[in-house]
């Protein structure tokens, strides 16, 4: 990989175990500013783990987690967020009983961002303005993932988790989120996408990391990634490829 | 020294463990703080004086009743106050402050109507079904003699509350382990979503919890004046603090785990006793404190319970 | 109407939803008796949540949920499974009992006789060897295997499933899918929530949830027919 | 002034909590003296020269020392009462204590002994019934001291519960027997928390240390495990003495059994030495008065049970001397009595800092009757006894 | 007008006023006292329940360790009022350092666990070993510094202080953030928000405030035991004062103290046979049928409560 263009994020060999179990099992990957990686596997194959390790939800048991040279294996949520890291969660998990401008705010004062977003900016961008000052918990599911999104935004990351967070959108706005994570990544975030939905992986990604058991058994584009005897067996089922 | 003080551990843990038996039960399933826990216990003491007084007979006929009564006075309470405490946002919290309420109302209505002396019973009423036995195998004397173990002399009423308590706690691993109930049981307190998800009647299966909990507190209750010498209305808040040592120590939802929790705050607290005693009051939370936090499932626990 | 076409279960403008915040708005479902309907969405979609409400986990604030002639809308959970109506959730077992016992309680619960325990052993062989230990020792996907039998104990005649494939590998997904069209052989009616459209493969009809809206309900083949659904849910265009 | 119509006379009492087997007793005693004083028109109260009723403002403290400071703050600033009597114990008078003395309002100190209470410096205050705690303990440690070696006595065993009370008089009697050069060896000294409810352990270790006497301070509820643990765990010490075997007998009887408390030592109360009176009932009289008026059983006669009827009888005497209600006319009332009055309590008499030492207990045996009955024998000092020590124990 | 001048100029400063102004007019003193006490304890429990959710059941630890630490300071270096009551309050600041192990555990585990430290805090103090620093179990008395006016003063101004703590966690980001770590503390941490940090403050601000509020306790009575300071029925009363109130709010405490320790002296003087009665089923009701305050009865109805 030429140095101009080295890895924002590096990931090397990381393990996470729970009780005996292997969550993750030796996973290695790269994630480059302005670059969208998709991760895809089946249920369960250790996606949303990967996520929980690399934002310090969880310490990792093993491997390194690199960000910008720096080792950020095991450091506490905060700090990571604070060096440019932020998410959105599979279940969204907003404050339920602050309103929708509370919960940007807390992020706005706590986030660390140097050049702070405006608040209004962010809620216009996202459909929230109208809802700015009901209780979250008032929102439906998807205007709770794009408050999810826009309290990670509000933190100014460079690079950003997103899981899951175009299940349960309808078309319309399945296209809308797309057009909105491509304009993020090409201001230059580095930014992850664990999905489900094969059409959005396809449409969105520059590359993707297809995961079973903890671990990678491919990387490259999802086009090619259809067609690895691998891949159909443990993920898409026999039945799709054809 | 040491030896007195062990075998006396034993057997006052034992009794121990049948104080906070009841708590397990009700915390383990319902997830509610019964803070009304050791107000039942003193109720039970006072069936104990009154079936005594009234009767003048032993007062473990008074463990079977007092055990029915509570069953069905906690089956009344639980459909009065625990489904619309578990209603609300917040049960787990909400209910230390509620069963709070409900021990002041005990107490009051007790003092009200049976004033706030001392009660107790004389030592050689108990066990008196059984003193003829007693003489025969334990070398005690007729009436309230010594039993003696390991050559020393230990007073009748702690052995014979200790037996009680194996008893009980036998029983409850037998309405645990092998009854329908008792499974229903185990499985609401392993997962109670999933309960309601298999069709179990939850609630009255927590029911059920409830009322045992709250008889097997009136059936220690019938031995704390023989422990404690006498009792009060004003008994119960130091019971119910002990309780949650106990039940915490031994592990959520095991009754042997309670069982294992009252011997060791038993040895314990008579070997603190013993060599320090003014500090042995401090034990109990001391205890309680270093295993919550150093082990917060429990001696015997699985499950780890941390923000 | 012949005896076995006859609605054993139907659902009628249902609404439900957490708190203040309404999930299902006004869905309409029909399982006949026999039948296995797949109940597709995304993650989200509220499959969960209309499920519990056909189950009586959480209450339908309108509408109607009639089963087997009878209304069961204002009914508890319990008395509803009393009336042949199993519910197999995403967690399916109580990791701290036993095998065995997990499989007896799906029984005892709404206090049915003894399950005959032999037989279901011979469906899953798997839990013959482990009967002794807990089920959390179990893998994901004896898990399922665990939840289905504790299920089928009870012996209904309709048992709603909530994603039986959640968290299995492919291979794991054929043989639940192959043990849920033997039982579909057997006259049992099938209410199986789903995102793995392999399950069309076990399904008589299909309804499709979208934003706690049904979207769209017919045969298996009327959907693969449908464009846009085809879009969404075969993906790859 | 003008008269008043009444007299009004505030008080606390204890209906429940930790306190309230001490308080209500008192507390209903000294409403006794309240009704019959009415029933016969009232007090004499010399300053107006007449007759007034007697009104009692009594407020329920329930043990706890934080609302009894309110009520008696209530009772001396809303109630603005004439005379104020403490709650019964040391500690639920502590309050009234400081409150009284900075209020400027004379405290009628019922059964509150704690030495701290009475300083030179503070008029405010006089103790009436029991002794100080200081010297309460001077018969059980005279006798042991005097008496005890001629008997046998050379080791003793002192145990006592940690509070003001009984860790006073733990520490007095202690120091009475070492200054006191007599040949008595101290074996085992131990408080233990005043919470204590089981003795089993603690008496193993007592045994180990043979003693020849074993002296414990504590409560009642203290007493009556110590003295059932004793029985149960079948000890047999040489001498074993205990407050309340004899301030509250007929509890302590009840709770420990008759055979538990035979040939136990202990203080023996005026509740059961008939004193000679020169104010008031006579102890007779006393107990008829009190078992026609208290009827139900849920109080016990002991001790505290003429405590309140004697701090009426000093109400009453020091009224009707006192010039004013002015409160250091009143104090100057109540220490003129003192060495005049005899009540069913004994001589009263106060020390200088209102400490009360007249009201000695005589150390005494509790023996079996012949009827069975438990009964009083005083051993100590000579001049009042009636019988001699059984030592040791059979 | 910023929300936070208009909470102190209509709730928090009224408030004070007539605090200051009622012993002019009404002479049992103590009872006012006693009022500006639970006023501050239950605005102490707001801090840390109603911004935190961590219910202190033995928030009395850290009143009684204040009323100590005023004592010892008191009794053995013979310091001025005024600074033994800071003190107090830093001696439960102390206590709250060293517990701050039990932040880790959750729900009821976490309130009998502090009720146990109480406990545990009360027993130590009360030890016959230590007699010679704290007195034991044979309780203090101070004479010397007894003066119920200034106490009184002092208690306005710990009252003051802790008001304007909960204004300024009402309307400040920081009691914001706090409340996102009560809602959800994984989503806090990824706002930005360091929550250990975040939870020990407010943990040491409400041991701070109850320390304070213990020394000046300590100087108003002058004569206690142990088993006074510490007894239960001080975090028992601030609890559930703050809860019928409403937590999380400015007012919701202060009118909790109002209504709930003004009927509290009302049975207690006159009917006191029954008043453990009545107080029980009346805190059982508030359970059942309140539980989420007397300002949710206004926030229910869209109305604004500071
Ligand atoms: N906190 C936890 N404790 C125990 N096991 C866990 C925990 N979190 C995840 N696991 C297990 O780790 C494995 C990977 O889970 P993960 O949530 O990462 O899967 P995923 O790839 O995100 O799946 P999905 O697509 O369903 O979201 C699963 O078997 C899961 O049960
Ligand atoms: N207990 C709950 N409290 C509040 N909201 C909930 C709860 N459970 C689910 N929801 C919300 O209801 C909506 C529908 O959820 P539901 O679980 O029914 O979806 P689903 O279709 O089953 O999705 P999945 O495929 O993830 O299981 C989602 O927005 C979800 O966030
Ligand atoms: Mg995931
Ligand atoms: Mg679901």
């Amino acid at each position: 990989m030429s140095p101009e263009n080295a890895p924002l994020l590096n990931v090397s060999k990381l393990e996470k175990r729970f009780g005996g179990f292997y969550a993750l099992d030796g996973l290695s990957f790269h994630v480059s500013s302005g670059e969208i990686l998709g991760l895809v596997g089946p249920n369960g194959s250790g996606k949303t783990t990967a996520i929980n390790v690399i934002s310090g939800l969880y310490a990792p048991d093993g491997g390194e987690i690199v960000l910008e040279g720096g080792s950020i294996g095991g450091v506490a949520s905060h700090k990571l967020v604070h060096r440019g890291i932020n998410r959105t969660f599979q279940i969204p998990k907003p404050f339920l009983s602050l309103t929708v401008r509370q919960n940007v705010e807390v992020a706005l004062a706590y986030g660390g961002a140097t050049d702070v977003p405006a608040m209004a900016d962010l809620l216009e961008e996202y459909r929230l303005a109208e809802l700015a000052d009901r209780p979250a918990a008032d929102l439906n599911s998807s205007q709770q993932k794009m408050l999810d999104l826009v309290r990670a935004l509000a933190t100014r990351p460079r690079l950003l988790l997103l899981d899951e967070l175009a299940a349960g959108l309808n078309p319309a706005e399945l296209d809308w989120v797309t057009e909105r994570i491509k304009a993020l990544a090409k201001s230059g975030m580095a930014i992850i996408v664990v999905e489900h939905l094969m059409g959005f992986i396809e449409h969105i990604t520059d590359r993707v990391i297809v995961m079973n058991a903890g671990k990678e058994i491919f990387e490259g584009k999802l086009a090619v990634a259809v067609k690895v005897p691998q891949v159909i067996e443990v993920f898409l089922g026999g039945e799709h490829a054809a | 020294m040491l030896v007195y003080a062990l075998v006396a551990g034993v057997l006052f843990g034992l009794y121990f463990s049948l104080v906070g038996i009841g708590l397990n039960l009700v915390f383990g399933v319902m997830r509610i703080v019964n803070l009304a826990h050791g107000d039942c216990l003193m109720l039970g003491a006072f069936i104990a004086v009154g079936v005594v007084g009234l009767f003048g007979v032993d007062p473990l006929f008074a463990v079977p009743l007092a055990f029915v009564i509570f069953l069905i006075a906690g089956l009344l309470l639980y459909w009065v106050l625990v489904p619309r405490l578990q209603g609300s946002t917040n049960p787990e919290m909400l209910s230390i402050i509620l069963f709070f309420g409900l021990s002041q109302v005990i107490e009051a209505i007790t003092t009200i109507f049976l004033g706030t002396s001392e009660r107790s019973i004389p030592s050689r009423a108990l066990g008196t079904v059984f003193s003829s036995i007693k003489v025969k195998w334990f070398g005690g004397t007729e009436g309230s003699g010594p039993v003696q173990i390991l050559g020393q002399g230990f007073p009748t009423p702690w052995v014979i509350a200790a037996i009680t308590s194996l008893v009980a706690i036998g029983f409850v691993y037998i309405y645990l382990y092998q009854t329908r109930l008792g499974t229903l049981t185990r499985a609401v307190m392993s997962r109670r979503d999933e309960a309601f998800s298999t069709g179990i009647d939850v609630d009255r299966v927590s029911a059920a919890a409830f009322g045992i909990g709250l008889g097997l507190a009136a059936v220690a209750g019938i031995f704390a004046p023989f422990m404690f010498g006498s009792v009060t209305p004003a008994f119960g808040g130091d019971a119910t603090v002990t309780s949650f040592t106990i039940v915490v120590l031994g592990s959520l939802g095991n009754p042997l785990g309670t069982a294992l929790g009252g011997v060791v705050y038993g040895i314990c607290y008579m070997v603190v006793q013993t060599y320090l005693s003014s500090w042995a009051d401090l034990l109990p939370y001391v205890l309680l404190i270093c295993i919550l936090l150093l082990r917060p499932s429990g001696l015997l626990g699985r499950r780890v319970r941390v923000a | 109407m012949p005896p076995e076409t006859a609605p054993l279960l139907t659902a009628q403008g249902v609404d439900a939803g957490y708190g203040t915040m309404q999930v299902l708005w006004g869905v309409d479902l029909e399982v006949r008796a026999g039948e296995t309907v797949l109940l597709l969405g995304t993650n989200g979609a509220g499959k969960t949540t209309f499920l519990k409400s056909l189950v009586g986990l959480i209450e339908a604030r309108h509408g109607h949920i009639r089963l087997g002639g009878a209304d069961v809308t204002r009914m508890r959970s319990s008395e509803r499974m009393r009336l042949g109506m199993t519910y197999m959730s995403e967690l399916a077992v109580f990791p701290d009992l036993s095998i065995e016992e997990n499989i007896r309680i799906g029984a005892q619960a709404i206090g049915h006789p003894s399950p005959n325990i032999d037989e279901l052993y011979e469906t899953f062989p798997v839990l013959r060897d482990k009967r002794r230990n807990p089920a959390s020792s179990l893998s994901g996907g004896q898990r399922k295997m665990l939840g289905i039998a504790k299920a089928l104990a009870a012996e209904p005649r309709l048992l709603v499933m909530d994603e039986p494939s959640a968290g299995l590998s492919p291979l794991f997904v054929k043989e639940v899918i192959r043990i849920l069209s033997d039982l579909r052989g057997r006259g049992l009616a099938l209410l199986i929530a789903e995102q793995n459209i392999g399950f069309l493969e076990v399904a008589t009809r299909v309804f499709v949830l979208e934003g706690g809206r049904i979207r769209f309900s017919g045969t298996v083949a009327e959907m693969t027919d449908n464009e846009a659904l085809r879009r969404a849910y075969f993906g790859l265009k | 002034a003008d008269a008043p119509t009444e007299i009004k006379i505030g008080t606390l009492y204890a209906s429940s909590g930790r306190f309230a087997s001490i308080s209500m007793p008192v507390f209903s005693s000294l409403k006794l003296w309240v009704d019959l004083k009415n029933a016969d028109g009232g007090v004499y109260v010399k300053a107006f020269d007449k007759k007034l009723p007697v009104k009692l403002v009594a407020y329920d403290d329930q043990s706890n020392t934080a609302t009894a400071s309110t009520l008696y703050n209530q009772l001396i600033t809303q109630d603005k009462v004439d005379l104020l009597a403490a709650d019964s114990g040391s500690v639920l008078t502590a309050p009234a204590v400081a409150i009284a003395r900075d209020r400027k309002v004379f405290l009628f100190d019922q059964t509150g002994t704690g030495a701290s209470f009475f300083s030179k410096d503070n008029p405010y205050i006089a103790l009436m019934a029991d002794p100080v705690s200081t010297i309460w303990p001077k018969p059980v440690a005279d006798f042991v001291t005097h008496d005890g070696p001629a008997l046998g006595i050379k080791k003793i065993a002192i145990l006592y519960s940690t509070n003001e009370f009984t860790g006073t008089q733990a520490n007095a009697f202690r120091k009475f027997v070492k200054d006191s050069g007599a040949p008595i060896e101290i074996v085992y000294d131990q408080g233990v928390p005043t919470e204590t409810t089981n003795y089993t352990v603690i008496i193993n270790n007592i045994v180990n240390t043979q003693p020849d006497a074993v002296i414990h301070f504590g409560y009642a509820p203290n007493d009556i495990a110590f003295l059932r643990n004793v029985a149960d765990v079948g000890v047999k010490f040489k001498m074993t003495f205990a407050i309340y075997a004899g301030l509250e007998k007929e509890l302590l009887e009840k709770n420990v059994g008759a055979k538990g408390l035979e040939h136990v030592f202990t203080y023996v109360p005026p509740s059961d030495l008939e004193y000679p009176v020169n104010f008031g009932m006579s102890l007779g009289e006393y107990r008829a008065a009190w078992d026609k008026k208290y009827t139900d059983g849920k109080l016990e006669f002991g001790l505290n049970a003429i405590a309140g009827y004697t701090t009426g009888l000093v109400i009453e005497k020091a009224l009707s001397v006192a010039t004013s209600l002015d409160q250091l006319e009143i104090r100057r009332a109540v220490f003129s009595l003192s060495g005049n009055l005899k009540t069913l309590c004994g001589p009263f008499e106060l020390d200088e800092t209102g400490g009360q030492i007249g009201e000695l207990t005589p150390l005494g045996q509790l023996e079996f009757d012949d009827h069975g009955h438990v009964k009083f024998v005083s051993v100590y000092p000579h001049e009042v006894a009636n019988g001699k020590p059984v030592y040791p124990r059979p | 007008m910023p929300s936070s001048l208009k909470h102190t100029l209509f709730v928090a400063l009224p408030l004070l006023v007539v605090f200051a102004v009622l012993p002019g007019v009404y002479q049992n003193h103590l009872l006012l006292f006693n009022f500006v006490i639970f006023l501050i304890l239950a605005q102490g429990v707001n801090i840390i329940y109603g911004f935190t959710g961590y219910l202190p059941f033995g928030y009395v630890g850290f009143f009684g360790a204040g009323a100590y630490g005023f004592a010892v300071l008191v009794m053995h270096f013979q310091a001025p009022a005024v600074l033994a009551v800071l003190v107090g309050g830093l001696v439960g600041v102390a206590l709250g350092l060293l517990l701050t192990p039990l932040l880790r555990l959750s729900g009821a585990y976490f309130a009998i666990a502090n009720l146990a430290a109480s406990l545990a805090v009360l027993h130590f103090i009360a030890n016959p070993a230590l007699e010679p620093i704290t007195r034991g179990p044979y309780g203090v008395s101070l004479t010397g510094t007894f003066n119920p006016t200034y106490a009184y003063a002092a208690a306005l101004v710990v009252l003051a202080l802790t008001l304007g703590a909960v204004v300024f966690l009402k309307n400040s980001r920081f009691g914001l953030a706090l409340q996102a770590v009560r809602e959800d503390s994984v989503s806090a941490a990824m706002a930005g928000v360091n929550v250990v940090r975040m939870r020990i403050i407010a943990w040491l601000t409400s041991a701070l405030v109850a320390g304070l509020a213990g020394g000046v306790y300590a100087w108003y009575v002058s004569v206690f035991y142990p088993d006074n300071v510490f007894s239960g029925e001080f975090s028992i009363f601030a609890i559930v004062f703050a809860l019928f109130g409403g937590v999380a709010s400015i007012s919701g405490p202060i009118v909790g103290v109002i209504i709930l320790y003004g009927i509290y002296n009302l049975i207690g003087f006159t009917t006191p046979q029954y008043f453990q009665l009545i107080y029980g089923l009346l805190i059982m009701g508030l359970v059942l049928f309140l539980p989420a305050g007397l300002v949710s009865l206004a926030t229910r109805r869209g109305w604004h409560v500071p």
